[in-house]
């Protein structure tokens, strides 16, 4: 059974006064808030096993490596993937990112094309900027409807045989949207294009199968998905990881080393140099434990729930814009009210503790779709409560009021 | 006319009067509005302001060996806390302003009303309009 | 008063048990332990602060992102530094090293040399390697002595107008020498020649000051300074790291993107792409706080008093060959027993609940110098025990009975 | 001739009659040693086994329908574990060997006395006895 009030009491953030009022966190969609399930996995690996992993002959070495070893079979497992050598631990989606697009380098030319969308993170487009100006290929972009969602008509119209890479986002984190991947992932594989699914946003909030997606890279944050920061994977099919060079160098990414040679060590290793965040892997292989303790299923239709009833209530506001209301959306919705600037918005609704994200959200070309100088982002996640979405509501109608 | 210090003691009192946050931001809130908006030419990347979420322009001239501000936002509230810089700072002389030792913020207690990200917007204002002032008395 | 028992205290880690007995940890060059402040410092993180950092509007946001850069401010005092963004924070010393090749790409011509030394952990070398093959630049090695320092006068007459940077470490993880980087950085600097220190054991042991020091980069981990895994930082001058081009591409370190082109942030946030490990670089401030309170020059008595009373007891050992056995040196012991494999050293030892390190070290070229498979390490902290050392000494002799 | 079982229970019969961790070391290093060297021809890197933290060379014929394994490492304490492999599994048929459940190394206790990086090394040789004893099955 769904409690949520029992799942709140594993979050001790969540019980925080800010500015003197309960804290409300509808900030999800940049960091989510940490179980003490999992803060207690970081404590308890400093206080019984930390130790350099890998190469220790040591039991306390042994130990730490066969939990960070575990944990990447826990993240393989989640995402549905057969092989763990194929689960790349990184510090976060960008890193993820940037080991691919670097790789890139040496295999596209200037006579290649690649697509991304119009709603992408800047971790989802700048790299692909540095790698046309470094290559000289050419990037296309596939533009938004007014709805929010991807134009997926003129996305079939730009694939042609020299689209050699497709970046796409699972789920926008502004506008919350689903896009349909199987179909951009089908669509790209018959133009024997690759693609790589930025799934920061999505991988907390949908439960999904990366083989059976058949997608050739994944990446993703532990960070937003109830672990720690500084901790991310990048799934990548072997012979695709194989294919790319190393990113960094560094210690455990080679197996022999002289001055004159150096040979890279295999898959995961090949790009984990250096000493990886080993306390982080291991809370994020629990963070997943305590999400899928909870279920998935479970997650997604609270997160309806409180999607639904909190669009229906902000729609009841004077002068409020949602952008993307589609009906293949995330519980993140971003909205302004009149012409007030949504700085003006935020800055009011903290000082009745209720957090929620203003800007452009890291997506200044979807700000540029739609002319505004940003939005103001509430994000909700399965810990969140309609009562809190009550207080959002008459706060906002509270700031509007004093913005006049 | 008032120095800097004594400007800065008059917005003290009158914020002595607010009972709770939401008197002092609906304070700034007026003063927001009652600030006249640039026309398009002024409001120009190079007059921006750096540091601030929102974006906030700000302007200057040297009349009668004073320095006269003004200043515009895309946003109500920072337009308000200009509007309280503007009213510190111009028509002063640019070694009173190159002097002044601003207080006034703390005393009202704005800082603990201002996330981060708006008191380093504010920080970045103060230090733009210091930059004029040491730009015109070295023109001198 | 140093009281190495009182400071025992504060690691948990310590009262463990390994194989039955007591852990003696003698691994500190991997990765160093962590006091319970730090681990305390984590957990008060994702409990009370958790948010991301830099653009958020809300409270919980502010307060994680001025503990962040107070972290960076710490860091910077600590090092003898004058501007906080000169201070970068990566994941690793590894990360920090492959940020400046990785920018060099685009400045070093095949015309150029660069100097490492041949005692380099693999993290500065390979990076090097990877970047000599890019560029066609040469690369020239130090060569080290018997005694396990590095022969300057080779040093002094390899430096010529070609040679435009050179890459060495402050202390060698596995000899434990400390190097005259005073006078390497002056040496090069007299030929305009840059120079990158590489702190990652230094940094531990010897307290130093960056701009006295005069160095043009300096890197180091948290992971050895009593801080978290999956931080780290660059040092660099200010019109250094600006010359360089930005490494990964992502949120936070651009100021502006459209798709036709991007504007690039200030420093450092130029080179922090990403959602960056915000608990982990907070501890790290925390951790240079403990060592601080406890004292750099307490920490080298102690470590001194430590490395002098194992070198004198373990000399008495039949058949033991210390590599690197000078008196500029950390309190890092290298050493193989008669011609016993480090490794069945290493396991009998583990029985006896004594964590050391047995292999390469990550520096095979020290190894193929030396032409052994590997040593066994034996690395102390300042919260090491004469005690310890006496267990060690026991266990080792009988290690070399039962192998005969 | 005994089945790989039976040799596997002679193995740990063995074993019980030890007390602590370290006869059991002193066991395994006494195999080590009575292990014979190989000729530096047979040191080759293509009869390394990845993924031992030291050097084991393992090498195999095929002789009446059985499989014969020799095998060298430069450290001892894993020449006497694969020493314990070889008698296990050298003279048996290719089919009994793929067939075989290795079930000594935990019955004897030597996991918990060996570390990950030494167990994965035990792994890595078991897998290569068995890829030697497919391809003399497949060469049939
Ligand atoms: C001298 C030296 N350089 C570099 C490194 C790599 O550090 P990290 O693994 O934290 O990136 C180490 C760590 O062992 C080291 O000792
Ligand atoms: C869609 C999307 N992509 C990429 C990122 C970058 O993730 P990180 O900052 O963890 O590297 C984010 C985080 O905000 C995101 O929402």
């Amino acid at each position: 059974m769904f409690d949520v009030y029992k799942i709140r009491e594993d979050f001790p953030i969540l019980d925080r006064k800010v500015n003197n009022t309960d804290l409300v966190y509808f900030d999800n969609a940049a960091t989510s808030q940490t179980p003490i399930q999992v803060i207690d996995a970081i404590s308890d690996y400093y206080k019984k096993f930390n130790s350099n992993i890998h190469r220790g002959l040591h039991s306390l070495s042994a130990d730490a490596t066969s939990q960070y070893e575990e944990s990447r079979t826990k993240v393989r497992k989640h995402f549905g993937v057969s092989e763990n050598h194929e689960i790349i631990f990184t510090s976060g989606t960008t890193h993820g990112i940037n080991i691919v697009s670097s790789g890139l380098q040496s295999i596209l030319t200037q006579d290649d094309e690649i697509i991304i969308s119009a709603m992408e993170h800047h971790s989802n487009i700048v790299p692909w900027q540095m790698l046309c100006e470094k290559t000289g290929a050419t990037m296309k972009v596939i533009p938004i409807k007014n709805d929010g969602t991807l134009d997926i008509d003129e996305y079939k119209s730009m694939l042609n045989p020299k689209v050699k890479f497709v970046f796409v986002n699972h789920v926008s984190n502004t506008l919350g949207t689903i896009n349909p991947i199987e179909l951009i992932i089908e669509l790209a594989h018959k133009n024997n294009s690759q693609v790589l699914i930025d799934g920061a946003q999505g991988a907390a909030h949908i439960k999904i199968n990366l083989n059976e997606l058949n997608v050739d890279y994944y990446v993703a944050s532990a960070h937003k998905l109830c672990g720690p920061t500084g901790v991310g994977f990048l799934y990548g099919k072997s012979e695709l990881l194989n294919s790319l060079p190393a990113y960094q160098g560094g210690g455990e990414m080679i197996s022999n080393v002289t001055f004159e040679k150096t040979e890279y060590a295999d898959l995961p290793h090949k790009f984990e140099a250096g000493t990886p965040n080993i306390a982080g892997v291991i809370a994020f292989g629990v963070a997943l434990d305590y999400m899928n303790s909870i279920g998935f299923d479970n997650i997604e239709n609270h997160e309806k729930e409180l999607l639904d009833y909190a669009t229906e209530n902000l729609k009841k506001i004077d002068g409020i814009k949602i952008y993307g209301d589609n009906n293949q959306k995330i519980s993140v919705i971003s909205f302004n009210i009149g012409h007030h600037h949504p700085s003006d918005i935020g800055s009011i609704l903290d000082q009745f503790g209720i957090a929620v994200r203003t800007g452009q959200h890291c997506t200044q070309p979807i700000m540029d779709f739609y002319k505004i100088p940003g939005t103001v982002r509430a994000s909700f996640s399965f810990y969140n409560t309609k009562s809190e979405i009550d207080l959002f509501i008459e706060a906002l109608i509270k700031a509007s009021k004093m913005l006049g | 006319m008032r120095t800097i210090q004594q400007i800065q003691n008059e917005i003290i009192d009158e914020f002595d009067f607010f009972e709770d946050w939401s008197e002092k931001y609906q304070y700034l809130i007026d003063l927001g509005k009652n600030l006249p908006n640039f026309d398009n030419k002024s409001r120009i990347d190079s007059n921006l302001i750096k540091g601030c979420q929102s974006k906030v322009w700000l302007n200057s001239s040297f009349k009668n060996n004073t320095v006269i501000f003004e200043a515009d936002s895309d946003a109500i509230i920072s337009k308000g806390i200009i509007s309280l810089l503007i009213r510190v700072f111009s028509g002063h002389r640019p070694e009173d302003i190159l002097e002044a030792k601003i207080d006034f913020i703390e005393k009202i207690g704005l800082n603990t009303h201002l996330s981060q990200t708006r008191a380093n917007g504010l920080l970045a204002m103060i230090k733009q309009i210091k930059i004029y002032a040491l730009a015109y008395q070295s023109k001198r």
